[in-house]
């Protein structure tokens, strides 16, 4: 086992649980959204450094692609959320 | 040739860049795909009920490395339910939004939606069942928010952001998963996963993201806003299907691939859970003041049985009894989607018809819309349990169960939340059926009434005379996919 | 195992990652927490290439930090109204999320330790860099992505998809920003190419190197996103039915490729013996053609002109 | 596939699918409406005479349909549900005549028929019901199909009176499914058979069949209107009168008089249920419930309650037939069904009669309508001399059976004072209503007060009365003669008893 994984890893878990709860506790929605943002990074830190095996060795890819996915995808529901926002600050009926 | 198990998902992938790409042809081509996708998905069932589970190692990879594809009874009877629902949603759908815009927006998404939920249907992989996942929410999100009223916008938006934190929850799982035991798909995991705080903390992560996504109690409080403020195609797809495939992956996990991991308490747990959402939720239902926000809660309440099922089939030993119970559980699936759905297309008829779908003013629909709320009370009847209902069948073994494995603290819970169901519903019917002058509804026309009136008659008729198949079907190999060739 | 400087500069990162993380959550000043989410992006791909994920520090940058940091300021704009911030959440509960939250950590932290120290760490590499010769690309990400797990990523685009139409189903774009001066129009076409050329390369170099569809869509999209802020109306994105050729490319050619293998007599989505580089670049540019101009629109917020006339006229049944 | 195991489907199908078919009917087409329902009713009538002649001559008739893993749905003839099938088939044709004539241009009809066909439906799939569960099923499909006749004027109060029927019916179908589905848990399939069933189980737990028992009678007992949970029936007089006749005759209070004979004979077996010593509580609860209905009706001076109110009492000797061990008293019971179906269904046509004719509600209104509605008053006279059990009217049969039983069962000291107290109250509530309309002259105020266009009685309200109570006649004159409800009852205790 490699200490680097261990640190980035609990790092994740941390910033995952951080995000998680601001998200849930925040009232403003574009704090809300970053929260989410930072708890699914935090997600993917912990994925990509199961795949860290060391200075030398080629990192395990599988991680990498699935993290790769991930980002793509939190911004898709990013944007998405945003244009959902600005629509209801726009809103104006009733 | 198993490639052929694609189609489920990809015809309606296909169809909907189609749909984008012809904007002004969008709804002949959407039915045609919901058309050609109840098809495959028919054929599939077919050929599973035959031949027993199909697998594709998609890309011809073996599974682990690449993506596998599994379908199994459970899945393929999944895929036809919500073929169907679709289908019926759908031609509603174009009696429903009748600006040319509309549709052009409408069906897209619509059908990425059904990609979404038959790739998760039937796909044997974990990660990808976070992509797909994630697919769902997005595109429900997005088709929550048509119309872009207010309060539909934001309770999409509210909506958004909890399925996103209930993807998270589940994606974590994922990791530590990966991390423990070196791979994605989900018959090896089956075979791996053992007892250990790494499968119990993996387990619980994905378990409590399915939940907030099923919305479980005390996990619901953002489905009402959402499915009550929707689009009436899309509540009850939402309803009916969208929930549905977060508890299929909830059923799938907990029966199959966690078999040896999750307790009994944990079992219990749930049930106390389901036990409260089917007393808290029919409450709700029962004070509800619009017919659409009285059909949300009555979702919360319907998951609440679901859930029942868990603590009695912790009990149940293997064997006949507990295959009863198992199929029981399903059929209370299907009834609920066919029931709900076609309440929701009803409502959407009366607030179309009527202008509002309040509870208390629906006097004289009995008259201007006779067959709107014939489907209302065939749906009722569904909703409540009573025969000859799909859910009549499945609350008895439900209540067989209960008492067989002496869980006796189950048995009040049915019978109130019974009670309860049925006082909201008849409560509808009460107001609709008293006369009012003055009423004067446009008559809705066929492809408006009839496809709420078609799947309500599948929950209450069909289900119940012809469930004895389904259950055959079903039960033995239910959660099998393991046995694919 | 001894501790070494690459461990000091570990846990220096980390703690940086949390103190941002941190403080862009707490504190009620949005730009604030924006500004420093964005710092965040770009430290997190410091991190990715400090574990030696290459590609994930370029899509990083370009998409975490550049766009999604694009999109929140940008967001900005749109103040909220008072009343999505009134509520303060009680202490008590204050409490008892926060403890809620290091109950999660904690957990999901000693599941980490356990499985990794427990693992070999092997997991799936093994049998992704032995097939890596048949995959038709050198990168092992790519491979894993345009091949070994091609499924998912066709699924990703189709998120992508979804989200944008979401987005374009919800109105009109945002007004342009006004138009620029001389000097910045200059600078703005300039930029502009430099990135098309990068992204290009990228899309070319991922094959064998860090690099690939989402980079170089990232990149492309960005330079929609600097015609716009060059108040730009009309350049950068075409008229509404190419754009929706645009947006269906990648799902359409991941689909065709699907379907061929098929005809082949081989598996959805695997491709025919020696042809796999091929098919990969040629998917890879329809992707980053659908992904770039997916990000666009998301940029936009809304549909550009033109786009509902394409759907609404004409009387379909 | 033989037609006997057609028939009882057929018969099931006959009522439903005239009324699946009358929903369609746009409001205006009467005639075809009314044909549907004839010969609906007819084909039914020809199909149950197919019936009794195949059960008379012990075939077995049966329906089978498997509805989930161990629940069949069952339809089964034998002479019990002859008995009930017959009876709510006949009175289901008369009643339908004069529903016809009483909801002449009335609003709804279609709606109304068919529901009134729904009911039929159930009721007669609860007479055939082979097994406990499909009788559940039936049970509750009644609940359902009685529910808008309830409501159907549409009335604040008839809402409300449907409403509180409703939640007790319901709240008793949750208790009777428990209790099935518990019952059914511990010994296996529950297909009724003459003798009972578990009697033959080894290993079960008296007292959890004490529980069941009572969970059972409750759930039954709700719709029997066995007191303390008759609170209902009052409330659902807001009905129209044809609805109100059916309920009380034979769908809706009978089925659960019909279920309670069918649980204590064919599922517990009489003698079983007496060694477990399950029948007494019933027994007192049945005659407390025949004294107390008879007290109520005594002050009700709306017709239609007091007739309510009598109904309580006078289904309670169904239930008390069926707790008294002894052929006799079963006999009593048995034969009460009928007896009370065909005297009571006269009482209620005739009380609409009042109302549609005279608009005579009150029993205060009714001095000297013996003359000017002769006939609808004579039929009521027999009916109500029935009721309190006058030779030779039916009534009297089954009382005269039920106190034979009594003191062969050796409870006479009880039992006996009850039907004496009863005949009596019913004597007391009844007679002055026949004084007032033979002997009192009418007072014209009242009368033209509530007066009609209409002053004679058409022949569609009239004659279906007359049929009912001569038949009430003719069942008290002949009950020697084969094929009569006696002779019947006495076919059913026999086969009872046979072990």
């Amino acid at each position: 086992m490699i200490l680097t994984q261990l640190i980035f890893g609990i790092t994740g878990g941390l910033l995952f649980a951080i995000g998680l709860r601001s998200a849930l506790v925040r009232e403003s929605l574009l704090a809300r959204i970053l929260a989410v943002n930072i708890s699914g990074a935090g997600v993917f830190l912990a994925l990509v450094a199961i795949a860290y095996r060391g200075l030398e060795e080629t990192p395990d890819p599988i991680p990498h692609a699935l993290v790769l996915t991930g980002i793509v995808v939190a911004v898709s529901a990013t944007a998405l959320a945003l244009a959902l926002r600005r629509r209801l600050e726009e809103a104006d009926d009733e | 040739m198993n490639n052929l198990l694609t189609l489920p998902v990809m015809i309606p992938l296909g169809f909907s860049l189609l749909a984008l790409l012809w904007p002004r042809r969008a709804t002949p081509v959407g039915i045609l795909a919901l058309l050609a996708t109840l098809l495959a998905s028919a054929w599939l069932t077919w050929r599973v009920s035959g031949n027993g589970p199909m697998l594709l190692a998609l890309g011809g990879w073996e599974p682990g490395l690449g993506i596998a594809l599994y379908a199994d009874a459970l899945s393929s009877t999944l895929l036809l339910m919500s073929s169907v629902v679709a289908l019926a949603a759908g031609i509603y759908s174009t009696g429903y939004f009748r600006a040319p815009g509309d549709r052009a927006r409408f069906w897209p998404l619509w059908l990425l939606m059904m990609t979404a939920l038959h790739a998760l249907f039937l796909s044997g992989d974990l990660f990808n069942l976070y992509v797909t996942l994630e697919l769902l929410g997005l595109s429900a999100v997005a088709l929550a928010a048509l119309g872009g009223k207010r309060k539909a916008v934001e309770a999409a938006l509210r909506y958004l952001i909890l399925g996103l934190l209930g993807s998270l929850l589940f994606l974590a799982g994922v990791t530590l998963t990966y991390a423990g035991y070196g791979t994605l798909d989900l018959m090896k995991l089956r075979d791996l996963l053992a007892p250990e705080p790494v499968a119990w903390i993996a387990l619980a992560l994905m378990i409590s993201g399915l939940l907030l996504k099923t919305a479980l109690f005390p996990l619901h409080f953002w489905l009402p806003p959402a499915h009550a403020n929707a689009p009436a195609p899309v509540s009850a797809v939402l309803s009916a299907l969208v929930v549905k495939a977060a508890f299929y992956l909830l059923l799938r996990f907990w029966l199959e691939i966690f078999e040896d991991v999750v307790t009994a308490f944990a079992a219990w747990l749930l049930g106390i859970l389901g036990a409260m959402a089917v007393l808290w939720g029919s409450w709700r239902a029962l004070r509800a003041v619009r017919l659409k926000l009285l059909a949300a809660y009555s979702t919360v309440a319907q998951l609440g049985y679901l859930f029942l099922f868990f603590p009695l089939l912790a009990a149940l030993p293997a064997g006949a009894a507990r295959d009863t119970a198992l199929g029981a559980l399903i059929l209370m699936a299907l009834t609920h989607a066919f029931a709900k759905s076609a309440l929701f297309l009803a409502t959407g008829v009366i607030q179309q018809k009527a202008g509002h779908d309040r509870i208390e003013d629906l006097g004289g629909a009995a008259r201007a819309l006779p067959v709107t709320v014939f489907t209302l009370a065939l749906a009722g009847v569904a909703l409540i349990g009573l025969p000859p209902s799909g859910a009549f069948l499945a609350k008895w073994q439900l209540f067989s169960a209960a008492i067989a494995t002496g869980q006796w603290l189950w048995v009040p819970v049915i019978a109130t939340g019974s009670l309860l169901a049925a006082a909201y519903v008849f409560r509808i019917l009460g107001y609709a059926f008293a006369p009012a002058e003055g009423v004067t509804y446009r008559i809705a026309d066929g492809r408006e009434e009839l496809p709420a009136l078609i799947l309500a008659i599948l929950a209450t008729l069909l289900l119940g005379f012809g469930s004895v198949q389904l259950w055959e079907f079903v039960t033995p190999g239910a959660l099998a996919a393991g046995e694919a060739p | 195992m001894e501790i070494t400087l690459w461990h000091l500069l570990d846990a220096l990162l980390a703690i940086l990652l949390l103190g941002l993380a941190w403080s862009a959550l707490s504190g009620s000043d949005l730009r604030r927490g924006v500004v420093l989410f964005m710092a965040f992006g770009l430290l997190l791909s410091l991190v990715w290439a400090r574990l030696r994920a290459p590609d994930l520090a370029l899509a990083e940058a370009a998409i975490g930090a550049g766009l999604s940091g694009a999109l929140l300021l940008l967001a900005l704009r749109d103040s909220e109204k008072p009343g999505n911030r009134t509520v303060q959440t009680p202490p008590l509960l204050q409490l008892a999320t926060l403890l809620l939250m290091l109950l999660l950590a904690a957990s999901f932290a000693l599941a980490y330790v356990t499985a990794v120290t427990g693992n070999n760490g092997d997991r799936l590499a093994g049998l992704a860099f032995g097939n890596l010769e048949q995959s038709g690309v050198s990168n092992p990400v790519t491979a894993v992505l345009l091949n070994f797990r091609a499924y998912d990523t066709l699924l990703e685009l189709a998120v992508l998809l979804a989200a944008t139409l979401g987005i374009l189903a919800l109105g009109a774009e945002r007004r342009p920003f006004r138009k620029p001066g001389l000097l910045l129009g200059g600078l703005v076409t300039w930029i502009t190419t430099l990135l098309v050329m990068v992204a290009g390369y990228l899309l070319w170099a991922g094959a064998h190197a860090p690099g690939g569809a989402f980079q170089a869509g990232a990149l492309l999209a960005a330079a929609i996103v600097m015609l716009r802020l060059g108040g730009m109306t009309s350049e950068g994105l075409p008229v509404s039915r190419l754009l929706r050729w645009l947006l269906a490319a990648g799902i359409a050619a991941f689909m065709l490729t699907g379907y061929l293998a098929t005809f082949l007599d081989l598996a959805f989505l695997q491709y025919p013996e020696g042809r796999a580089g091929l098919l990969i670049l040629l998917i890879e540019s329809a992707a980053m053609l659908s992904i770039a101009f997916s990000l666009g629109l998301a940029y936009l917020g809304g549909s550009p002109s033109g786009w509902e006339k394409s759907s609404s006229k004409g009387s379909p049944s | 596939m033989s037609f006997n195991s057609w028939l009882p489907l057929l018969i099931v199908m006959s009522s439903l699918v005239p009324g699946l078919v009358i929903f369609l009917l746009r409001e205006e087409s009467h005639a075809l409406r009314t044909l549907l329902n004839l010969f609906g009713a007819i084909i039914k009538l020809l199909l149950v005479g197919l019936l009794i002649w195949g059960v008379y001559h012990a075939e077995v008739i049966e329906t089978r349909w498997t509805l989930a893993p161990g629940l069949d749905l069952v339809l089964h003839a034998d002479a019990l549900s002859v008995l009930f099938v017959t009876l709510s088939t006949l009175l289901w044709l008369l009643t339908t005549i004069y529903a016809i004539g009483y909801l002449e241009n009335a609003p709804h009809r279609s709606r109304f028929f068919g529901f009134f066909s729904l009911c039929v439906t159930a009721t007669v799939g609860l007479a055939l019901a082979g097994n406990l569960f499909t009788f559940v099923i039936f049970y509750e499909m009644l609940t359902l199909a009685t529910y808008p006749l309830v409501a159907h004027k549409g009335s604040p109060e008839a809402l409300r009176g449907a409403r509180i029927y409703l939640a007790y019916t319901l709240s008793g179908g949750i208790l009777l499914l428990i209790g099935t589905i518990w019952l059914r848990n511990i010994a296996g399939p529950l297909d009724f058979a003459q003798g009972g069933i578990l009697g033959s189980i080894e290993g079960l737990d008296p007292v959890v069949l004490g529980i069941i028992f009572l969970l059972l009678i409750t759930g039954l007992g709700v719709k029997a209107a066995l007191f303390p949970l008759h609170g209902w029936l009052p409330q659902a007089m807001v009905a129209p009168a044809p609805v109100s006749a059916l309920l009380h005759a034979v769908a809706v209070v009978k089925a659960g008089a019909f279920g309670i004979v069918r649980v204590v004979y064919d599922v517990y077996g009489i003698e079983f249920a007496a060694s477990l010593g399950l029948l007494t509580p019933l027994a007192v609860a049945a005659g407390f419930t025949i004294v107390y209905g008879s007290l109520r009706a005594l002050s009700q001076d709306h017709l239609k309650k007091r007739l309510a109110w009598s109904t309580v009492s006078q289904v309670s000797y169904i239930a008390l037939g069926a707790a008294i061990l002894g052929p006799l008293a079963t006999i009593g019971g048995v034969v009460h069904l009928v007896h009370q179906g065909l005297m009571k269904i006269t009482l209620f046509f005739a009380a609409g009669n009042y109302a549609e004719t005279l608009g005579i509600h009150k029993v205060s209104e009714m001095n000297g309508v013996g003359r000017r509605m002769p006939g609808t008053t004579l039929a009521f006279t027999i009916g109500a001399l029935g009721m309190i059990g006058l030779p030779p009217v039916a009534g009297f049969i089954s009382k005269w059976y039920l106190g034979l039983g009594a003191v062969e069962a050796g409870i006479a000291a009880w039992i006996l004072p009850v039907l004496i107290a009863s005949s009596l109250l019913n004597a007391a509530y009844f007679l002055p209503i026949l004084y007032r309309a033979w002997f009192l002259r009418a007072d014209d105020s009242l009368a033209l007060a509530g007066h009609r266009e209409r002053t004679v009685t058409p022949p569609a309200l009239l004659w279906p009365p007359l049929i009912t109570a001569s038949l009430a006649l003719a069942a008290g004159l002949f009950a020697a003669a084969p094929y009569s409800p006696l002779e019947w009852a006495q076919l059913i205790a026999e086969r009872e008893y046979r072990q």
